[in-house]
């Protein structure tokens, strides 16, 4: 493990090289004193905790935000990056943390914006499409909508996107948060063939051990600036996430089953019919007091439908749910919500959070009906803020404060105040849909532990997850959705992530 | 700034924006006057002149039609729901009210209150309209409402004119007057003014403590306010948005519905065919420009009410066409946007000047415990 | 919601998405078909005249025109509800450069001032970032006052001008096709069934065609072309989609929005031009009537696309036009075969099995057929009205499809990206 | 403006001097509307002129409030002119209310005779009755025995100029069709302001077979004018003599049109202002005393002048009575 290393001189100037780079916003230090080499055909990772500041530098790189201080060299000469124009003229590609596809476009329309000057916008650009479609194996249909697309498929366009520029270094920020092993390993291999072909990958991700697998060199960030350089061969990943944190990890406390006989959620027969065929087909389950059950699936077979379903929030579904002996199939969102359900949505952006409300009042949302935030149809507001302030320190929310605006907080921090608040008024089902997506691995700790001291009080949780050590680890059993159905249950403590891959995307295997 | 109380900034911030905005509306307006060759000081001279004791009741009778129309406006808006359709409204309740209290069926005060009863229920119904098609079929409320109004235009008339009476001598129609007894007496202010105020006007004012009430103290208005903030987060934590969509559409209308009483009641007598109308319209400027708050309504209906009133006598006095102060009204709109966005920016970046100052004690705080231990 | 891995059947997307190239033309001709079928039956023989159609091709174009400014802000993620208020910038611009410089200075004049109003909310909503509907009617209330003040200034004591009104203004030069013209009259006069209805139609357009009228229909293509055949277009369409993937592939998003609502504000301010030059000869206050509203209401009613603008301000300039000449008989005869579509409609959704749909469908041809029997002529009250009340019900049944700009109305600001 | 030589003044050399100051308050359009208030400000300058008196005018705002015209009033009263006209209809109202405040002052109203006080003056039309007479001559005039006419919006005052003029139409042939259509409805007074409209409505009428097209309906009625002028059919004016005003290139297609003496009216009440006296009451303008009539400019209806006026005769003798509600 060595200290921010020097680029080791060699014959030809590293791709990209960052020297001192800084950026501050209004009262925060995003980054300060970068240092950065990527070598020409590796592939370099960047870890860090939330908000440590890798986005923030790989915009600066992709000439989106303008670094206040520091250089950027790209093979050997410096430049000045004013805006993604500049940096797409000098060979860099970014595919953002969040797709940056127009949905309503066609592929070929979101492959071509920005570069027409290439190929036109007709028939040569589709021309050229097809070609590194074939040529990377992308397999890539140029006048599908992207809104049609799947998250694998729109993933290989950002990357198309990129190649089409000619890109010679290609940023990925976050890239696998959303995909199945299989479509990992696919992008992974297709990372490699790049960089066989001499380009540089610059890659960021969570996932320590899949940085570990694919990297060549990796890059710590601890508060905006890098704290050491490293070979994937000299660490582990729980060397690594100390790396990152600065000090030591606690450890993970392993836990015997809390599962009782005791019926909590009962489902039967739920179905929902879609525009072509049916998102929910006849999914039947049941989860007992102080179970876990994990959902496993690939993106878009049926799990948000399922979670939205179980909450009323799907209009055309049949079949029976019963909470605790209470049958609620013909119950409002807020009447299942009433009888015990907490939710926490995957998109916390558009269904977990007002973000321009203050905390104490996204403290009231979803339990308006509920005491002590309302009382007889008032909205309690000194009950509210103190709620929230119970929250903010059970939860260990960083925020000054109960009236900041739940925009202002980092995603990490928004999603702690979620699960607090879905905990408070003692559920006693709670339903989490990818609780800690895009949570450094300090957080997600913490979210796993309320999780788990939950579960012992008696909680029983329906787990659904992308991330697949999460669901083995936090589950006590398992099922497996593909294209509607439940096609599997297996033992959390028998099954290993790439079992549950392949049951994932069916026998065919492509997803 | 940052020394000050987040509460004081937060007062002192407020208030720099519309007298920011004031200024920048009377600086263009004298610009245009200037450029225009027409009178600068006369023109000002007029309009900023105290007004005597029956202008000032005129404003505030304006005022009042005007805050009702802003607060109709405004409920649509705290749900993202644009309502351009109160004028339509507003004629239809109006009406409907004109003939109930014409009627007379009740005596005395039982009039009243029925007749202000049957024009917010023909407010609502008329707005429901646009909720129903808006939840049930996806049609935009901004082009139905738009519809509505050209459609309200057409049906009062014909209806207008089924019931109208008309005076003899005189060339307008009109429905039966309103029998004495059940007229809202207005009061007197300063004396020997012979102009009296509204006394709808403590209606008016008890309507805004309603709407800051409902909206700002109950589980209704939260779940309105939450659905207007996102709708997607609304659904997840169990608001029935499409019924939010009806009901918020509803109580716009309804509150369009008390849009022309104060005249009716305290004025006009009857409804006819010299009804002020547009009323709606100015209503949206006034809510924008109160940024959808009671008090802020307030300010902005007064504010129009007050150069309108004031304008009124610029051709006469002073030679200058009293247009100019729609140019004024439209620019002080647009200015108070823009220096509220202005303050609006520095007010986020103090507010995260202040989280990020906060966090980073805290982190200073953990490295020195890092360093001890 | 969420997304699909597997696709959908292309059997479904490509039948949504690809008709025919000409499915426009079957289109016309099946309405005229219909209205032709109306005439023989009603006997109302004002449905599809060529006056019917002159009037229509009149009363569309502002409404076109002003919807096709609606497009190409909002095709770019900018709510424009402050084109009446451009649309009577053109009026005075027509009215005061087409009265001293001649009928093209007033059309440039109109172009002009309606691209100074599309200027303050280009400025407003772009650069200052400010809720696109405020700014919008502050520049209704600024555009009417300024108008009006400025016609008190400037054509007060002209000649045939005074505080609200503009001299009459020169014409704008309109072709007449002669011979065409005259055949096609003479095709029209012999009352065959369908070939008189589509030789008025025709005739019409080959008929004292103002070049305004034509310079619109030029706008409206160019408009499809520029935004939908050319890089520029697909720029500004991406930014009004989504801006910051724009942004992340060097597209100058302020720079395409702000281009596209100055184009905005000219093409509404060509509308008013329209309306004062060509539809009547004078600037007049008041003289836009809503009509702006309306273009916009059009453009949503078309689905933020060329075609479906010409439809909808299509359907808004029929039915005012028909409802001003013979209102009467003509809104009567409609009637039927509102009742009549209404049945059809209604058959359809059974057999989809909706039935309360249809139902609700069903009762409504139902009251509709009985009033048309009730009735001999429809007072003028309603036959002003039903340009309003048509548009509703034509929304109320189809507009689930609608599907405006992703990014329409969200305040963008530059490094927004990622 | 031009009237400064024109008027028939008597006296040629010094100025006429007066101490009477008039306050004008015009309806919606104000003063060049081409149409009724132009007409009242005809007779108000030709006043000025012939008495040396001052004036102020001020004109109403489109949906206005009460409390403004009201407010209108009182600004000129406050300010010391009297007498005080207002013109238009709906002024009714306001100056029943500011003259009781102003007993002093003296207001006369146009088009409204609702208000019974001792300082206001009534001044109202029978425009029945010129319509009647356009009315004949469109139906004398008429080929095709179908005419038509267009109001601006539908209000009582506008139906009694369609009354008269279908009565009209009718006594010289009870079987002519006569088409109908207002622009709005109010309080939409847009159809007052659009000529588009009117244009529309009127190529309507003329592409039905009408030949003879009538409009009561202001501004819009530009749009009357230039579809009568390039279809070749006739358009008949109303209020002034709108052949004098209207372009040249529409002039020829302007068969007559129906006065309404607003300026006859507001000339002659402040002669006798003039002279220290201060009308009260109603004063009917029809056409006994030529409030009322039509013109002949362009010389179109030359060939039934004989019958016009045999008429107008009757109708003052009373043997035609002409409805004043259609
Ligand atoms: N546009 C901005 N304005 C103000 N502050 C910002 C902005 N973008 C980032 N920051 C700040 O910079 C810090 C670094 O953010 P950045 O997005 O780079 O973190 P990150 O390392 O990518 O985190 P994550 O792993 O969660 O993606 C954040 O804590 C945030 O407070
Ligand atoms: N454009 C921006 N303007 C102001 N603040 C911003 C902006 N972008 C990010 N921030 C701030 O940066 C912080 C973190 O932003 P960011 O979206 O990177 O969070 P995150 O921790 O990476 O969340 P996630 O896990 O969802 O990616 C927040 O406090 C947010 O307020
Ligand atoms: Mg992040
Ligand atoms: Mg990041």
């Amino acid at each position: 493990m060595s200290e921010t290393a020097p680029a080791q001189a060699s014959e030809h100037a590293p791709a990209v090289r960052l020297r001192g780079i800084g950026k501050r916003f209004p009262g925060v230090i995003a980054n300060h004193d970068v240092d950065i080499d990527v070598e020409q055909g590796t592939i370099h990772a960047v870890v860090g905790e939330n908000g440590a500041g890798k986005s923030t530098l790989m915009k600066i790189l992709y000439g989106v935000q303008a670094p206040d201080s520091g250089t950027i060299e790209i093979d050997g000469r410096a430049v000045s990056l004013g805006s993604p124009a500049d940096a797409i003229d000098h060979g860099i590609g970014m595919v953002f943390q969040h797709f940056m596809l127009a949905d309503n476009f066609t592929v070929l329309e979101n492959v071509v914006l920005g570069a027409e000057k290439l190929h036109g916008i007709g028939a040569a650009a589709r021309a050229e499409i097809m070609r590194l479609s074939d040529a990377y194996g992308l397999d890539i249909e140029p006048d599908r909508l992207v809104e049609d697309l799947g998250v694998g498929a729109r993933q290989r366009v950002e990357i198309l996107k990129v190649l089409y520029r000619g890109a010679r270094v290609i940023i990925l920020d976050e890239p696998t948060a959303v995909l199945v092993p299989q479509e990992v390993d696919e992008l992974f291999a297709n990372l490699r063939e790049l960089k066989a072909e001499g380009l540089a990958v610059i890659f960021i991700s969570h996932k320590l051990d899949e940085v570990l697998s694919v990297a060549d060199t990796i890059t710590v960030v601890r508060r905006g600036t890098t704290v050491a350089t490293v070979s994937p061969d000299e660490v582990d990943s729980r060397q690594l996430a100390e790396l990152m944190v600065g000090s030591e990890l606690p450890t993970p406390s392993t836990e015997s089953s809390t599962v009782t006989d005791t019926v909590t959620l009962s489902v039967r027969g739920l179905r929902l019919p879609g525009e072509s065929r049916l998102l929910l087909d006849d999914v039947g389950f049941d989860i007992h007091r102080g179970e876990v059950l994990g959902i496993a699936g690939v993106e878009g077979n049926g799990q948000a439908e399922l979670v939205e379903a179980i909450m009323g929030m799907r209009s055309g579904a049949t079949g029976k749910v019963e909470l605790a002996g209470r049958d609620l199939t013909r119950a409002s969102t807020r009447e299942r919500r009433e009888a015990g359900i907490g939710y926490v949505p995957e998109d916390r952006h558009r269904h977990g959070l007002l973000l321009d409300s203050p905390l104490w009042e996204n403290r009231v949302l979803g339990h308006q009906s509920r005491e002590p935030v309302v009382r007889r149809g008032l909205v309690d507001r000194r009950a509210a803020r103190e709620d929230t302030q119970r929250i903010i320190e059970q939860y260990d929310v960083r925020t000054p404060g109960t009236d900041v605006l739940a925009r202002a907080l980092s995603g990490g921090n928004q999603q702690k105040l979620i699960v607090g608040r879905e905990m408070s008024g003692d559920p006693i089902l709670l339903i989490a849909a990818h609780p800690t997506r895009g949570v450094d691995v300090g957080a997600q700790a913490g979210i796993w532990d309320h999780i788990r001291d939950a579960r012992r009080a008696g909680l029983a949780v329906l787990l659904i997850s992308a991330d697949l050590d999460e669901l083995i680890g936090l589950s006590d059993r398992i099922e497996v959705i593909l294209r509607g159905r439940l096609v599997g249950s297996f033992d959390p403590s028998q099954v290993t992530p790439e079992q549950l891959g392949s049951a994932m995307t069916g026998a065919g295997g492509a997803a | 700034m940052s020394g000050l109380s987040p509460r004081l900034t937060k007062v002192v911030l407020g208030l720099s924006a519309p007298v920011l905005a004031l200024f920048a509306a009377f600086a263009i307006t004298s610009l245009v006057l200037v450029v225009a060759g027409d009178p600068v000081g006369g023109v000002w001279g007029e309009i900023l002149t105290v007004p005597a004791t029956r202008n000032v009741a005129n404003i505030l009778n304006n005022a009042t039609v005007l805050y009702l129309s802003g607060l109709a406006v405004a409920v649509g808006f705290r749900m993202n729901l644009f309502n351009i359709g109160v004028d339509g409204q507003y004629r239809v309740a109006a009406f409907v009210a004109a003939v109930v209290a014409g009627e007379g069926w009740l005596p005395g005060a039982a009039n009243i209150v029925l007749a202000i009863a049957a024009a917010m229920l023909a407010g609502a119904a008329w707005a429901g309209i646009a909720g129903v098609l808006r939840a049930s079929r996806g049609v935009s409320e901004v082009i139905a409402t738009i519809m509505l109004n050209f459609i309200a235009t057409g049906l009062v008339a014909f209806f207008l004119r089924k019931v109208a009476v008309r005076e003899a001598g005189s060339n307008t129609i009109g429905t039966k007057e309103i029998p004495e007894g059940s007229r809202i007496p207005g009061f007197e202010i300063g004396d020997g003014a012979t102009t009296e105020v509204y006394g709808f006007i403590f209606l008016a004012a008890l309507a805004g403590f309603a709407y800051w009430f409902v909206l700002n103290r109950t589980r209704f208005g939260f779940e309105l306010r939450a659905t207007g903030a996102s709708t997607s987060a609304a659904v997840a934590s169990g608001i029935n948005v499409k019924r939010m969509t009806i009901t918020a559409m509803l109580i716009s209308g309804a509150l369009a519905g008390l849009v022309g009483l104060p005249i009716l009641f305290g004025d006009a007598y009857a409804y006819g065919s010299t009804f002020q109308s547009g009323l709606g319209f100015a209503g949206i400027a006034i809510a924008l420009l109160g940024r959808n708050n009671p008090i802020g309504i307030a300010v902005g209906a007064l504010l129009f009410a007050f150069l309108d009133e004031q304008s009124n006598a610029l051709q006469i006095l002073v030679g200058v066409s009293p247009d100019i102060v729609a140019i004024t009204q439209g620019v002080i709109v647009l200015t108070v946007v823009i220096s509220y966005e202005v303050v609006r920016r520095y007010g986020v970046r103090l507010e995260q000047q202040r989280v990020a100052g906060a966090l980073e004690q805290e982190h200073r705080a953990a490295d020195e415990q890092e360093t001890h231990a | 919601m969420s997304t699909t891995t597997s696709p959908r059947p292309a059997a479904g997307t490509t039948s949504k998405r690809r008709l025919p190239r000409w499915w426009w033309l079957a289109a016309v001709l099946g309405v005229l078909f219909v209205v032709s079928v109306l005439e023989v039956v009603t006997g109302a023989d004002d449905l599809a005249s060529s006056g019917t159609v002159r009037a229509t091709l009149i009363a569309l174009v502002p409404i076109m025109l002003a919807g096709l400014g609606g497009l190409w802000s909002e095709r770019a993620g900018i709510v424009n509800i402050g084109l009446e208020g451009m649309m009577i910038l053109g009026t005075y611009g027509a009215g005061f450069f087409g009265y001293h410089y001649g009928a093209w200075a007033g059309v440039a004049g109109a172009l002009l001032m309606g691209a100074l109003g599309g200027l303050v909310h280009a400025i407003a909503t772009v650069v200052f970032g400010v809720d696109h509907i405020i700014s919008g009617v502050a520049i209704n209330i600024i555009a009417l006052g300024a108008v009006q003040y400025l016609a008190s200034l400037t054509f007060a004591g002209l000649p045939g001008g005074g505080s609200t009104q503009s001299p009459k203004l020169d014409n704008v030069p309109s072709v007449t096709i002669g011979p065409l013209s005259d055949a096609l009259g003479n095709l029209e006069g012999q009352d065959i069934f369908f070939v008189s209805q589509l030789a008025a139609v025709l005739r019409a357009m080959v008929t004292n065609l103002s070049l305004f009228v034509l310079l619109a229909f030029v706008l409206l293509l160019l408009t499809y072309v520029v935004l939908w055949r050319t890089t520029f277009g697909l720029r500004l369409r991406s930014v009004g989609e989504s801006p910051s993937a724009a942004e992340s592939l060097g597209v100058a998003v302020l720079r395409y929005k702000f281009s596209a609502v100055l184009v905005s504000g000219a093409l509404a301010g060509l509308a008013g031009g329209f309306l004062a030059m060509v539809a009547s000869s004078n600037y007049r206050d008041g003289q836009t009537g809503g009509r702006g509203y309306i273009g916009l209401a059009a453009m949503i009613f078309g689905n933020w696309r060329p075609t479906g603008l010409l439809a909808g301000s299509g359907l808004f300039g029929y039915t005012e036009s028909v409802g001003l000449r013979q209102g009467g008989t003509s809104v009567h005869a409609l009637l039927l075969g509102v009742a009549v579509l209404a049945m059809g409609l209604a058959a359809y959704q059974f057999y989809r099995r909706n039935i309360t749909q249809g139902s609700v469908i069903l009762g409504l041809g139902a009251v509709v057929m009985l009033v048309w029997v009730a009735i001999d002529t429809v007072p003028g009250d309603f036959t002003s009205i039903t340009p309003y009340v048509i548009t509703l019900l034509v929304l109320a049944f189809a507009s689930q499809r609608l599907r405006m700009p992703a990014a329409d109305g969200q305040i963008y600001r530059k490094g927004s990206a990622g | 403006s031009d009237d400064t030589e024109s008027s028939t003044g008597t006296d040629g050399g010094d100025a006429p001097s007066s101490d009477v100051k008039v306050g004008m308050a015009y309806d919606v359009g104000g003063r060049g509307d081409q149409s009724f208030n132009d007409s009242a400000a005809a007779g108000l300058d030709q006043a000025m002129e012939e008495f040396g008196m001052e004036s102020q005018e001020s004109e109403a705002e489109d949906g206005e409030a009460e409390a403004a015209r009201e407010e209108r009033l009182r600004t000129f009263a406050d300010a010391g002119y009297d007498p005080i006209i207002a013109v238009g209809f709906a002024y009714g109202p306001s100056v029943g209310k500011v003259a009781e405040e102003y007993p002093d002052v003296h207001f006369a109203i146009i088009d409204d005779s609702s208000v019974e006080a001792d300082n206001v003056a009534s001044l109202v039309f029978a425009e029945e009755q010129g319509s009647f007479l356009v009315g004949a001559a469109a139906a004398l005039k008429t080929e095709t025995d179908q005419i038509g006419f267009i109001g601006g919006v539908e209000t009582p005052l506008i139906q009694k100029f369609e009354a008269g003029y279908v009565a009209g139409a009718e006594a010289v042939n009870p079987d002519i069709e006569v088409d109908v259509t207002y622009l709005t409805q109010a309080p939409d007074f847009s159809g007052f302001a659009d000529p588009a409209k009117g244009k529309t409505a009127a190529q309507g009428m003329f592409d039905n077979g009408a030949d003879v097209v009538y409009h009561a309906a202001g501004g819009s009625g530009g749009g009357l004018f230039e579809a009568a002028a390039q279809s070749g059919n006739w358009a008949i004016g109303v209020d002034s003599d709108q052949y004098e005003t209207a372009d040249s290139s529409v002039q020829d297609a302007i068969l007559t049109s129906m006065l309404k003496n607003v300026n006859v009216a507001v000339f002659e009440y402040l002669s006798e202002v003039n002279d220290g006296t201060f009308p009260s009451g109603v004063t009917t303008y029809d056409l006994a005393v030529d409030g009322v009539g039509y013109s002949t400019s362009g010389g179109f209806v030359d060939e039934f002048t004989e019958q016009l006026d045999e008429y107008k005769q009757q109708i003052i003798d009373g043997e035609i009575t002409v409805p004043a509600t259609p």
